[in-house]
């Protein structure tokens, strides 16, 4: 083989290209998220074509989209947690079960006793533990996700019960009940509450190193690892983030419903997971965000108040819920030119 | 055998910073060190040798604490050290550049240089000051084009491999080690690569540098360490005065040299061509292209890292959907982007990625070779795994895959060797036309022969091989003829007698890494199958 | 096209009026909620509950579908207030967390009826109308009990439905308590979740843990519909078994006597229909015509009735559709 | 540049120490179900000092290992399917509700009035069409699997409610009920049925091309791609057995509960994910074996057949559950050298 040729160094200076404001960083997200956005609209259009003494007063519109965002408000919340672990490329199937055992725990006589603190402290220090116990599992154990959170769902909603004695427990307590019934500037606190964790999601996602590294876990585990990241350490935090958002959506919950039991949260973790898969976040880790997952939350609390609005059958609500969700993917996947994605299945 | 008495080049023995003596490290079924010792000196480019297999990329897993050895020495600066994980390796002052890209194809170019190590306060990333620093670091890898917030998963893999490096750099490192950087480099980029290793070195900073090919270790190195099966067999060599001969039978015990089959010489192609490309255009990525290959024939095209030859041959395959032009085989016009057509016409595609595109990485060997036919092999849709067997086999042996046994699975194989596997599976039979996609990444230079002789050797039975390389004498020695791409078009196409290396790379210099690519482009056409 | 049985299909139990209250008066709109229909019993009480409104020309019903959970009942109810119904009939998800929305409503100036499971604040309704659970156990353990008086090693089973929800553990109760004054105790315990499915699950595997039995009380007919297949499919037949709530298809086997299945206690679905009855007649600020008061009751507890062979044609036009 | 000029001399033997039997192909999947046969195993001696009357008489075990393999044959029989879908990189959650649905279509009294041959074309061919509404969203819509089968799920239940207005369609067709009351060499027919699915497809999954092409897209889908698989027609293709799957589970259930009902297979969906992930299947795709499912279901009905025969309480059961689950998969994992797999949630 021959040996180099000059000494080259004949880089031009950096050549601006133009690029179209989509192409740049975080464009892709973006325009899902307009997407969905879009998708949102429409439902709303729906709602003004077939309830407009409801949609087209601003009043009632006003009072109606705050339900929406209320009821929304617990899963909400769960959804955050699970958009941090499923962009770490885990999975979080105990959220619902959690969401319960946090709301018995912090609704025992004993714990009411102590107060409003105290029934605040119990319900994320129980989400804390489990999510540790997950984490744990996970990192330490190598269980796979699926597994280990399944268990958790399991005995989570078992020890619900056997501390419940499968009893709906009263809160008596004003403070925590209040969240649901007092507004601040007309909001629910609830929704202010979830609001903030929102924002508090987007902040740690995308603005600080825990965040990054969420991404890198999920986009190349073993790439992290080499990078010098504690891969298992993260993990163990992610669960317990995850827990500590079902601690707070408990506390949602338990003001809403004025009661902790261990029914609380049924099948929430798949009403999360949907939720963040329709904002985009990918079931194998390394992309998702969080304004997608609200999003994605509103658009099927928004699906559900609609049917309600409209006074659908159950029968009937199911069979276009299903087809409304493809819809909504599909809408979204057209905004986005996905030619480097692999094709179907994978 | 062990080592000759060391020629000290420049440095001084006080100069050692790192030493390595009887290293072992042992997976399932192989024993992949087997005692190694190695010597590197500040300041240094200390160059590994070694067929695919003798362990080099273990060796450095083993320094940068991806990997525990079973037992050995290290000493790092004067001190015994264990590397229990890749953060203790990295507090040390050891930065690696692995042989696979380990990016984050989510993160941006700035979050993937400074990954695990972001410059922040209180956990909040300093983003500007990120991205300055990333900024500094391109500039000084010669790379200033490359957008520091562009998602490292929309980089072409050369530059991927650019911000690889980058990352290595973002680190305060007294060793860098470099395991196979140029195998997806192009001739200026690998200038430019050495332009910053000689700045490192200049620093008192040790390089490990680990290549394939002699030409890059005579040009860089001043030392070089040959493994063999995972034993040191030479050690400290003198990298600019050791002849050739003496570093290939160091490393495979036997004599060859680095050599093309000899071409049959006014050899002419008229008549119908087996290929018959027209004006095939993928807006943003390359623009009317037409070639055509003859039974029997090789054709190779060269051209810089970006000038979309990968994209011209995945066009042709169907894997991408090609927004003009024809694709004809054998007088039969095949159905735009869809791979399926072009196999069943007898066309088998080597791509460029083994890892994403490639390889079934849990899968054993065997079955890596077959996937393309192992319909062939079955019968009433029942397949036959011992005919598989024995045909993956045979193919194996010709290319001196190692281990040998095809029940492995192919992860755990070395980088070279799960090469030899995607070649492998186009030379089973039955393909018509061979669309080759830089057949010879990270293969030694003793498989290399045996690979350019199966080439030639499936040439000679009248199979088409388009063959696309980034390295000029490959393409040359290799091929018959020679199509010369730049920033997406054919700027030449000669008989590869009648070129010769210089005018290639004069032909191809006219632009830098990214001209061809051009990143702004939006008219991007889709992947269809 | 569904599959209605061979003779007369069981129609909605409405009743058609003549007392003095049944008068047309002004025109009211009742709003109605219970849980999603995915069980015979809750279909029934829809059912019902839109069957008897269709008979007054003054009622207007707004029914919406509760989901799957008290959250999601609670969304409905919001929805539903808004819209300032005069009534609303309210089978609740869950009595206690249901109680904050029907005081919301009482608040909002909305007679609440509240359907079969009670509220934790009774200023929550207007008026309770509701099954006697315990005393459904009661039932079934004296038509156990006498059977099997005297015969203390006998083998009783239960095959309760939920276990989480309040009404199985005051079913579960009475029977025991019943059961206990004839010296006679619960030897094997499944819960079947009130679906076929899952009521031939269990019963399969109890009647393995069990390999005699003498007497079982199933406490509902839905998922009775498995129970007595896992019987036929393990070839038992030397114990006989209570069913609960009263379905037709119950009430058939009972008549026809091919089954295990010798009585059923009541649990009637028709207490939807007699709760709009209630929330029409309150709306419009009446009593109940053979009543002296000018008021409906604050709280009206229906009995619970021991269907067997002989009284069962007595029930049959009653039986709902499983 | 010349030719190679010595003859090559004989190589060095290459140092592969060596092997036994166990580390062969396919001796991982080996040892995993040995391990989970194992547990079994405990699973069985549990029994036997916790009841030692059913246990330890032969009569009793026989009937009583009847029993649970008559109960895990439905779902069973979809966990077949869905190993097949998992392997492929997918996942199917509507098979639950597909279940539902064909055991609804099937015995409307119209499908019935045409006796068995109707029946059991109905329940495939719902199945069936179902599948492909699934598999063609999935590959030619681009869906993600989660997303689209869980449109699929909400939608099936909704058709399933409607077409039978939520009430149990009684099943009067003898032959089919004969499924779950007949006998052959004292084993119930359903359960011959699901032992057969079994055998199918594990001949299918190792023996055709059809298996090997599944592995395939599950383990590298675009390398299946430039290999010429067809990557969309398998996807579909797979969904399709799926649903078939659903279709034979529903006939199961119809005979065991002689009924069809919109409530059948409620949450089997978790069930069989829940079972392959046990028996090895990852939810990545590209691993997993048809025994291991098979044992996968078995364990799950004999630990919740072992709770029943020890009238364990409910919460007691769902504490206890999650428990054995993490330790079952803990015995199977410390069988297996792991250290080349990657670190924790990856
Ligand atoms: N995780 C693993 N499990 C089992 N064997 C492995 C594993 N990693 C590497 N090996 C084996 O160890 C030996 C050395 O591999 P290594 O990757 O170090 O080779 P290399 O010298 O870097 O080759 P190349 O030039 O092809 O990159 C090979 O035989 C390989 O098959
Ligand atoms: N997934 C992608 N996203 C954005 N741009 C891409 C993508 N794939 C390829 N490109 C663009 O296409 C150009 C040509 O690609 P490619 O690197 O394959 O060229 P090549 O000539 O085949 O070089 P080589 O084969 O040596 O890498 C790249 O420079 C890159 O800009
Ligand atoms: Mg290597
Ligand atoms: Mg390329």
């Amino acid at each position: 083989m021959s040996t180099a040729t000059e000494p080259v160094d004949v880089h031009d200076p950096p050549r601006v290209t133009t690029q179209s404001w989509w192409q740049r960083e975080g464009a892709d997200n973006a325009k899902r998220n307009l997407a969905l956005l879009g998708v949102m609209v429409v439902l709303l259009i729906i709602g003004m074509v077939t309830a407009p003494d409801i949609f087209l007063d601003g009043k009632n519109l006003w009072n109606n989209e705050v339900t929406v965002l209320t009821q929304a408000s617990s899963i909400g919340v769960l959804t955050v947690g699970m958009t941090f672990v499923m962009i770490s490329g885990g999975i979080d199937l105990s959220v619902g079960a959690l969401l319960a055992l946090a709301s018995v725990w912090c609704t025992t006589v004993a714990t009411q006793s102590y107060g409003a603190g105290a029934m605040i402290f119990a319900a994320i220090a129980v989400g804390a533990v489990a999510g540790l116990i997950n984490g744990s599992l996970i990192a330490y154990g190598k269980l796979v996700p699926f597994i280990a959170t399944l268990a958790m769902m399991l005995s989570a909603r078992g020890l619900a019960q056997s501390i419940s004695g499968s009893h709906t427990q009263i809160n008596r307590d004003a403070f925590i009940n209040g969240f649901a019934l007092n507004k601040v500037a007309g909001i629910p606190i609830v929704v202010l509450i979830f609001l903030a964790v929102v924002a508090v999601g987007w902040v740690l996602l995308n603005r600080t190193t825990f965040g990054r590294r969420t991404i890198a876990i999920g986009g190349n585990a073993e790439a992290a690892r080499l990078a010098g990241i504690n891969v298992r350490l993260q993990t163990v935090a992610l669960y317990v983030l995850s827990g500590v958002c079902c601690g707070i959506a408990a506390l949602i919950v338990v003001s809403q419903a004025q009661s902790g039991s261990n029914t609380h949260g049924d099948l929430y973790e798949l009403n999360a997971i949907a939720a963040a898969i329709i904002g985009g976040t990918a079931l194998t880790g390394g992309r998702g965000t969080i304004i997608g997952s609200l999003l994605g939350v509103l658009i099927f609390t928004q699906i559900t108040n609609l049917f309600i609005i409209n006074n659908l059958q159950l029968d009937l609500q199911r069979i276009i819920n299903g087809g409304i969700i493809v819809v909504a993917v599909l809408i979204q996947q057209f905004r986005v030119t996905s030619f480097w994605r692999k094709p179907a299945s994978s | 055998m062990t080592a000759p008495p060391a020629q000290p080049p420049e440095t001084s023995p006080e100069d050692v910073v790192l030493r390595l003596t009887d290293v072992v490290k042992t997976f399932p079924g192989v024993r992949a060190l087997d005692g190694v010792q190695l010597e590197v000196r500040a300041g240094e480019v200390h160059c590994l040798l070694g067929q695919n297999g003798a362990g080099k990329s273990t060796l450095i897993k083993i320094l940068s604490g991806a990997h525990t050895p079973d037992s050995g020495e290290i000493l790092w600066q004067g001190q015994a050290a264990s590397f229990g994980s890749p953060q203790v390796a990295m507090k040390a002052g050891i930065a690696t550049i692995y042989q696979e890209l380990d990016l984050v194809d989510g993160l941006s170019v700035a979050e993937n240089l400074y990954l695990g190590h972001e410059p922040n306060s209180v956990g909040f990333v300093a983003r500007r000051q990120m991205r300055r620093g990333a900024a500094a670091i391109l500039q000084r890898l010669g790379h200033p084009e490359i957008p520091v917030g562009r998602e490292v998963g929309k980089l072409p893999a050369a530059a991927k491999q650019i911000v690889s490096m980058g990352r290595a750099l973002s680190r305060e490192a007294r060793l860098l080690i470099m395991d196979e950087p140029s195998a997806v480099l192009a001739h200026d980029e690998v200038q430019n690569l050495f332009r910053i290793v000689r700045g490192l070195t200049a620093q008192g900073i040790a390089v490990i540098y680990i290549s394939h090919r002699l030409d890059e270790i005579r040009e860089i190195g001043d030392r070089v360490t040959v493994l063999k099966d995972g034993r040191t067999t030479a050690a400290n060599l003198d990298a600019k005065s050791t002849p050739n001969r003496e570093l290939v039978s160091r490393m495979t015990g036997r004599t060859i040299e680095y050599v093309f089959p000899v071409r049959p010489a006014a050899r002419a192609f008229d008549g119908e061509p087996l290929l018959r490309v027209e004006g095939l255009t993928l807006p943003g990525r390359f623009a009317d292209v037409s070639l055509n290959v003859h039974g029997g024939e090789i054709v190779g095209i060269t051209g810089l890292v970006g000038s979309g030859r990968s994209e011209v041959l995945e066009s042709i395959y169907g894997a991408r959907r090609p927004s003009a032009g024809t694709v004809e085989l054998a007088g039969r016009r095949l159905r735009r982007g869809s791979v399926n057509a072009a196999v069943r016409s007898g066309i088998g595609m080597a791509p460029e990625e083994r890892k994403s595109q490639a390889l079934l990485l849990a899968e054993p060997i065997y079955r890596n070779v077959t996937l393309a036919g192992f319909a062939r092999y079955a019968r009433a849709g029942f397949t036959d795994a011992g005919r598989e067997r024995d045909a993956a086999e045979e193919v194996t042996r010709g290319l001196d895959l190692r281990p040998a046994d095809v029940r492995r699975p192919v992860r755990t194989l070395s980088g070279g060797n799960q090469q030899k596997v995607v070649v492998g599976r186009w030379l089973l039979g039955e393909t018509k036309l061979l669309l080759l996609d830089e057949p010879t990444r990270g293969v030694d230079v003793g498989a290399r022969a045996e690979l350019y002789q199966v080439i030639r050797r499936l040439a000679d039975e009248g199979v088409g091989v388009l063959l696309v390389s980034s390295e000029v004498p490959e393409v040359l020695g290799l091929s018959d003829r020679v199509l010369v791409m730049r920033e997406g078009r054919v700027v030449r196409e000669a008989l590869a007698d009648e070129l010769d290396e210089d005018t290639v790379l004069d032909l191809v210099m006219a632009g830098s890494l990214l001209d061809g690519a051009d990143l702004s482009s939006d008219a991007v056409e889709g992947t269809a199958a | 096209t569904s599959n209605e049985t061979k003779d007369n299909p069981p129609a909605a139990n409405v009743k058609e009026g003549n007392a003095a209250s049944e008068a047309p008066g002004k025109p009211v709109t009742i709003g109605f909620s219970a849980p999603a229909a995915d069980h015979g019993w809750i279909g029934a009480i829809t059912a019902n509950a839109k069957a008897q409104a269709a008979k007054f020309s003054d009622v207007t019903l707004k029914a919406v579908d509760a989901g799957k959970d008290a959250p999601a009942q609670i969304a409905a109810l919001e929805t539903l207030i808004a819209s300032k119904p005069d009534a609303i009939v309210l089978l609740p998800q869950d009595g206690a967390q249901l109680t904050a929305i029907g005081k919301k409503a009482m608040d909002a100036g909305i007679i609440v009826i509240n359907l079969d499971r009670e509220f934790s604040d009774s200023a929550a309704s207007f008026c309770l109308i509701k099954g006697d659970n315990y005393g459904m156990g009661v039932a079934a353990g004296h038509y156990i009990g006498e059977k099997l008086k005297g015969k203390t090693d006998a083998v009783i089973g239960e095959i309760p439905g939920i276990d989480e929800l309040q009404l199985t553990k005051d079913r579960s109760k009475g029977f025991a308590d019943t059961l206990k004054t004839y010296g006679l105790s619960v030897k094997h315990r499944v819960a079947a979740g009130f679906t076929v499915q899952t009521g031939q699950a269990a019963a399969a595997n109890l009647l393995q843990a069990a390999p005699k039995l003498d007497a079982v009380w199933n406490h509902d007919d839905d998922q009775g519909v498995g129970v007595l297949a896992a019987i036929q499919q393990a070839g038992r037949k030397e114990f006989f078994m209570v069913g609960g709530a009263g379905s037709r298809d119950a009430m058939d086997h009972i008549k026809a006597g091919d089954t295990v299945l010798t009585s059923t206690v009541t649990y009637p679905p028709s207490m939807a229909s007699s709760a709009i009855i209630l929330a029409r007649l309150a709306a419009q600020g009446k009593g109940m015509g053979d009543l002296v008061e000018l008021q409906v009751p604050k709280l009206i507890v229906l009995q619970s009735e021991t269907i067997t062979k002989d009284n069962v044609d007595k029930y049959l036009p009653l039986g709902f559709k499983s």
